[in-house]
């Protein structure tokens, strides 16, 4: 566990290092492949460890934005942390009741389980317009966070910028966490039910449970990041609830490699700047560069990015020997 | 005349070896028993016949051409046919459909080419017939194995391979199931039959090959 | 004989147990009693009703009449978790494994679900392993020669037999139903096989009943056999006075 | 009076609403049933099918032709659109990915999906098309002082009338069941000599087939833009669970039951118009979780 704690402590140093050259788009950019990483690795453990995919994961993002949004223009919460607190628990609550409702259905019936609570939560953010703002969305205010740090800005160190300081922490906390979990009894109890369930319960394993704890967590995970993107991105609107959103975690989740939450990191990094400078260059075709790509992976590389890292280590120690 | 020729075949499910160096043969117009407990094989092996499993190594020869890569559907050409433990018809077309879709599927039978030989399974299985237009899922145990058995023979095949005919059948049908298969060898028709009960096997196969654990274990000449 | 004293040692009381699906009487009004430390063999044809038997026992079907008794408890709406809980630990006839781990990695699973520690997301696995699981471990995989550190999905098939029963034997169960534990593996391995099983189990007081297919198998390990015939059993005793050998290989279709 | 007018519009509603699901949900659970994938590009066949006739409508109507003849221009793009889409897409992707693990065959069908709207975007561009000919051409119907445009009882007729051909050729013909007992168990039907390779494709053109005809019999009614698509494919996934996972006959009346559903929701509270559909969807999962219709196949 030491060990972990030195990792999350050099990847934290990097990124903060990172924080003091980069420039604010880049941060920007940077912040939000950490958000997107943040969705993921909660998918590692639900379809890495677990095998259940989910295309629901955009209405957990779009909740904890939500929560963010309606709660400042109705309660006029201005504490930052007050509100992540309540984002987060809103939607862990959440994906725990939809947990209760999916945990019992498995491969196609729960991947379309996911996408039914997905377009539920978007359309009624479309459909109740006068709560929600419909497709403008919501503006969000720069609160601060304990009373100080205002979410948006550049009252920090150099050229840093603020979302980003907390994003990055936030995302090490995280990081930290979730290596304890995928070290947990639990996950063990993950993997065996993913490999066989029938002899997992004959072990005395309730997969039902196992399930609900799985989802919940990446519930709460998506919770966070869609929380921290309502302070990010200063304005929110429906379509990270559209099912579209959710594939594009689900994408970056296989890219990564499916059971590495280093590999979806880095994944998520690739995946955004690549999204971001297909729109520039292309405009209208990026889809198209990336659904070409997802495709000759899926055809080339069944197993992802770390799949093909994988490979080439593989190749050379293979090499090595002869 | 070997019709069938099985050399040194081995078949592994995912990566469980099912089938050790198994090896027999079938005579043109003979009946072969293959006999052996739950689980032994009998099953894989006539899979593996027909073409549903690959075989690692060995081969299977069939009228002297090695046919072990060949599809499932161009062993069908050559005249195998199958008919499983489990029946399997399709629950929701009609008995007579069933029984015609290998016809069809065949698409180079004329129409009364087909008659001809609805009429000659018709003639071995005469019950049939009263329930020819009632969906599958709609008869009984023992009627969906006799159904699966017609299925089986309507394209008049050279080789059928015929897995548990016998269970769940009435001893009143079994027997004629029996006779039937008696015509079928008089028609020319070379059957394999998977069974784990000797009782019936016994009173009409040519050969028995005893099989466990994957594994032939005798050849015997049945007399 | 004293009439408590032989309750007392009572572990499994079957009354007129009944499972039918649709209008086949897989099983049909089967009655028998398991005392504790007992080893019994269940044979019998193709469809008899010995894995539906076991399939009801360990709770995975629930009976359409009848009643289980087990340890004085009444058992037939008890979830199949439950039984494991109660010590009611069945292997499965094709074993379905967890491909993903180790062997170590999973039985310490096993042994985690015993503990109640499974569902614990927040501890890292390795503070549950004090010297006496550890030393478990060790045990297990000495008493059945597997290797701790090789990846489940490089087991040979008889390997796998074995890791299923090593599991089974982890939650330190009571009552051990095995179905077929040496289905599939080569005729060389299957004596092999039931010597570890038969071993530990005695060492472990574990009763054990196991459906077996393998007249040489059962002739030469079980002490009481109980043969069934189309949902019902025809017999419950030794080997011995069953009946002559050559008989009882054509019923059972060898 | 009103109440019947009422009436008649919810009846009307419905029957039209269904029949463009019906049309997109059959066809995907057709696709489902036999090649077990959940084609999550099969939203933009619909797409493609309205694009390509607003392509040909356009070309009739500038060759001068008379405005009735762009309806035989809709038919025969949505028929175009579905061959050339079948015989492409399944023999050159779908077919490398029948052995891999499900979630990398949602990922690659939706990476399909990515790639089709772009090209959609490449062809007809990022801006909005409407064909409204077809539609203004047949006028409107008065029923009970409101009027109801004649087209959509014209797609509704041509579409019911799509479906039934479509049940016929599966219930009717040699090539039908063949296709529907492989997708019942394919390994018997290789037992039997199916060329399941063969029938693949054709499964898979006729679902295309199904959805492209329907957008082009929608393309009148609506102004397209690039993803208007991808509402509808989350719409049949939710017929289709209802219905029961690759049920023809289910996804047909688990239609007509979310048309019905959304008719009377729009009426009565309008905010849950779309929601509606998939909350049912959620309920049917907790209560038949293998579909309304399981055991009447």
């Amino acid at each position: 566990m030491v060990k972990t704690a030195y990792k999350c402590l050099i990847i934290y140093a990097c990124l903060l290092l990172f924080g003091f050259i980069a420039t604010r788009h880049i941060q920007h950019l940077l912040s939000l492949s950490l958000l997107y990483s943040l969705v993921a690795i909660g998918l590692v453990i639900l379809i890495g460890y677990g095998g259940l995919v989910s295309f629901g994961q955009g209405a957990f993002y779009a909740i904890g934005a939500y929560s963010v949004g309606l709660l400042l223009k109705y309660y006029g919460f201005q504490n930052a942390e007050i509100l992540l607190v309540l984002g987060v628990l809103i939607t862990t609550l959440i994906s725990f009741l939809i947990g209760l409702l999916a945990a019992r259905t498995r491969k196609l019936a729960f991947a379309m389980i996911t996408v039914a609570f997905s377009m539920i939560i978007y359309t009624l953010l479309v459909k109740f317009y006068h709560i929600t703002g419909g497709t403008d969305g919501l503006r969000i205010p720069a609160v601060k966070l304990f009373g100080i740090l205002p979410v948006r800005g550049r009252d920090l160190f150099m050229s840093m910028s603020n979302e980003y300081f907390i994003i990055i922490t936030i995302f090490t906390i995280i990081l930290y966490i979730t290596e304890h979990v995928i070290n947990s009894p639990l996950s063990y109890a993950l993997r065996a039910v993913k490999d066989a369930e029938l002899k997992a319960v004959s072990l005395g394993i309730s997969p039902t449970r196992v399930y609900i704890l799985a989802f919940t967590y990446a519930g709460f995970l998506a919770g966070i990041a869609g929380t921290l993107y309502a302070f990010l991105n200063a304005h929110i609107d429906p379509l990270i609830a559209f099912w579209t959103t959710s594939g594009e975690f689900v994408f970056i989740t296989i890219l990564g490699g499916i059971t590495s939450i280093y590999g979806v990191f880095l994944a998520s990094i690739l995946y955004l700047f690549l999204k971001t400078y297909l729109i520039v260059y292309t405009a209208y075709y990026w889809q198209f560069v990336i659904g070409f790509v997802i495709l000759l992976l899926i055809l080339l590389a069944p197993k992802g990015l770390s799949g093909i890292i994988f490979k080439v280590y593989i190749g050379r120690k293979v090499f090595r020997k002869s | 005349m070997v019709l069938l020729d099985i050399v040194n075949v081995d078949v592994y499910i995912g990566n469980v070896h099912i089938l050790r160096k198994i090896s027999f043969n079938i005579e043109k117009g003979e009946v072969l028993g293959l006999i052996g407990p739950n689980g032994a094989g009998k099953t894989t092996t006539l899979k593996t016949i027909i073409g549903l499993l690959p075989l690692r190594t060995g081969k299977i020869v069939f009228e002297g051409e090695d046919i072990s890569r060949l599809p499932a559907r161009n062993r069908v050409g050559k005249g195998i046919t199958y008919s499983p433990e489990d029946r399997r018809l399709i629950s929701d077309l009609t008995v007579e459909e069933n029984i015609l879709l290998p016809c069809w599927v065949s698409g180079s039978m004329t129409k009364s080419m087909i008659e001809k030989n609805l009429e000659i399974v018709y003639k071995i299985f005469p019950e049939i017939k009263e329930f020819k237009n009632r969906k599958a899922k709609l008869i009984s145990g023992g009627q969906q194995k006799m159904v699966s058995i017609a299925r089986a023979l309507v394209l008049m095949p050279k080789l059928v391979l015929l897995d548990e005919p016998f269970e769940g059948l009435a001893p009143m049908v079994a027997n004629r199931l029996l006779r039937s298969i008696e015509a079928m060898k008089s028609l020319g028709i070379t059957t394999i039959i998977a069974e784990s009960n000797l009782r019936y096997v016994k009173q009409i196969a040519d050969k028995i090959v005893r099989i466990e654990r994957g594994e032939i274990k005798e050849v015997v000449e049945n007399a | 004989m004293n009439n408590s004293l032989f309750k007392e040692n009572r572990l499994l009381q079957v009354i007129n147990l009944k499972k039918y699906f649709g209008g086949v009487k897989a099983v049909d009004g089967v009655s028998f009693h398991i005392d504790k430390g007992e080893k019994v063999a269940i044979i019998g044809p193709n469809g008899a009703g010995k894995s539906t038997l076991i399939n009801l026992i360990s709770g995975y079907l629930l009976p359409t009449d009848g009643k289980i008794i087990y340890q004085g408890k009444s058992l037939e709406k008890t979830s199949m978790i439950k039984r494991v809980q109660m010590g009611i630990v069945r292997s499965w006839q094709i074993p379905q494994l967890f491909e993903s781990l180790t062997v170590k990695e999973a039985l310490i699973t096993s042994i985690l679900s015993r503990n109640k520690k499974i569902y614990n997301m927040w501890k890292d696995v390795n503070k549950y392993m004090q010297k006496q699981i550890i030393q478990e471990v060790t045990e297990l995989c000495l008493s059945f020669n597997l290797r701790e550190t090789k990846p489940v999905k490089e087991l040979s098939e008889g390997e796998r037999k074995l890791l299923d029963v090593a599991l089974s034997f982890s939650l330190q169960p009571e009552l051990l139903l095995l179905d077929e534990p040496t289905s599939g593996v080569s005729s060389y391995e299957k004596f092999n096989i039931i010597d570890m099983i038969l071993r530990v189990a005695l060492e472990k007081k574990t009763t054990v009943i196991v459906v077996e297919h393998d007249i040489e198998v059962v002739q030469k390990y079980f002490p009481r056999i109980i043969f069934m015939n189309e949902g019902k059993i025809l017999y419950d005793g030794s080997f011995d006075t069953l009946m002559g050998e050559e008989s009882l290989k054509y019923l059972l279709g060898g | 009076m009103l109440e019947i007018t009422l009436l008649i519009i919810i009846f009307l509603n419905t029957l039209i609403y269904s029949v463009i699901l019906a049309l997109i949900s059959v066809g995907l659970n057709m696709v489902l049933g036999v090649l077990k994938i959940l084609n999550l590009s099969h939203g933009v066949l619909l797409a493609i099918g309205a694009y390509l006739s607003v392509t040909f409508v356009r070309s009739f109507l500038s060759f001068g032709l008379p405005i009735y003849t762009t309806y035989i221009a809709l038919g025969l793009a949505g028929i175009i659109a579905g061959i050339f889409m079948g015989f492409t897409v399944e023999p050159i992707i779908l077919r490398r990915i029948y052995e891999r693990v499900e979630i990398q065959q949602l990922l690659a069908t939706f990476a399909l999906m990515l790639i089709l709207e772009d090209v959609i975007k490449f062809i007809w561009g990022p801006q909005s098309w409407m064909i409204t000919e077809p539609y203004l051409y047949l006028g409107n119907l008065n029923i009970g002082g409101i009027s109801y445009p004649l087209y959509y009882v014209f797609l509704m007729v041509v579409g019911y009338v799509i479906l039934l051909i479509t049940y016929i050729f599966l219930n009717a013909t040699k090539i039908g069941r063949i296709i529907r007992s492989t997708a019942f168990d394919r390994e018997i039907s290789l037992a039997l000599g199916v060329d399941v390779k063969r029938v693949y494709t054709y499964a898979f053109t006729i679902g295309a087939t199904l959805a492209t005809l329907g957008g082009a019999l929608i393309a009148p009614t609506i102004s397209l833009h690039p993803g208007f698509s991808s509402e509808y494919i989350v719409l049949s996934f939710a017929v289709v669970v209802v219905g029961g996972l690759g049920d023809i006959k289910g996804a047909f009346i688990a239609s007509l039951i979310m048309a019905l559903a959304r008719t009377i929701t729009v009426m009565v509270f309008p905010e849950l118009e779309l929601a509606i559909i998939f909350i049912i969807m959620l309920l049917v999962l907790q209560l038949r979780p293998e579909g309304l219709f399981k055991g009447g196949r």
